[in-house]
């Protein structure tokens, strides 16, 4: 009888450790999960708004480059002509 | 509440008022990192991440889909290490 | 409007609101005459209406002419400036 009691509780606590394993490794699984998830879409998220912000602004930056190579290559045109023009009437 | 639940609340409490289930915990979380579980799991978060697309993915979603993957791979080697761990 | 265009309506408001645009503006302006662009276009100019003929050339075909030359003489450091400038 005394044997047949010891092995029942041999067997109870073998169930038990296991039960309270599984029960730790869910909840440390679901630990790490959320917060993987929530950090590495936060990442994700960064990652993109900064590759966003840099195309921007390239974008922008040449943009900017355009309209001001524009207005000035205009004036630089418009000016050396006129110049031109004047020192050739002045000639004549 | 009968023997078997009875025995179970004791080994809680047990636990808990020792310190020894956050401890276990502690082990837990250090043996993952140490075998490279986070580090799969945050390879399987990307690779979710880029097949839905960024803008429509959700914490949750990502939750959902990854947490398969996360029991499965928890080495035996570390489940084995808790459960002697708990024994004693 | 998608992201990219509202990131770059965000930008280019900012630049306008904060003055930057303009400072931006002296800044090549300056940046330009300091690296000789502006002499090496004025003497292209010249070449070009040289080659075609002060009676036969307006601003217009001048301009049509330098253009391509005026861009690709802006040295890469002033445009990586502007870059930087731009993105802080």
């Amino acid at each position: 009888e005394e044997e047949k009691q010891k092995q029942e509780r041999e067997r109870l606590i073998k169930q038990l450790s296991h039960s309270v394993g599984a029960e730790l490794t869910e909840e440390v699984i679901k630990e790490g999960v959320q917060e993987t998830s929530a950090s590495e879409l936060k990442y994700a998220l960064e990652r993109d708004r900064k590759a966003r912000i840099a195309r921007c602004s390239e974008e922008v930056c040449a943009d900017v480059m355009q309209l001001f190579l524009e207005e000035e290559i205009f004036q630089s045109a418009k000016e050396t002509l006129q110049e031109l023009q004047c020192f050739c009437k002045y000639l004549q | 509440m009968n023997k078997d639940a009875q025995m179970r609340a004791t080994i809680n409490q047990k636990l808990i008022e020792t310190g020894e289930r956050e401890r276990l915990k502690e082990l837990l979380r250090a043996k993952l990192i140490e075998c490279g579980w986070k580090d799969q799991l945050k390879a399987h978060c990307k690779d979710v991440i880029k097949e839905k697309g960024l803008e429509h993915v959700t914490v949750d979603d990502l939750v959902a889909e990854i947490t398969p993957k996360g029991r499965a791979l928890v080495p035996d080697s570390v489940k084995k290490e808790l459960l002697q761990r708990i024994r004693t």
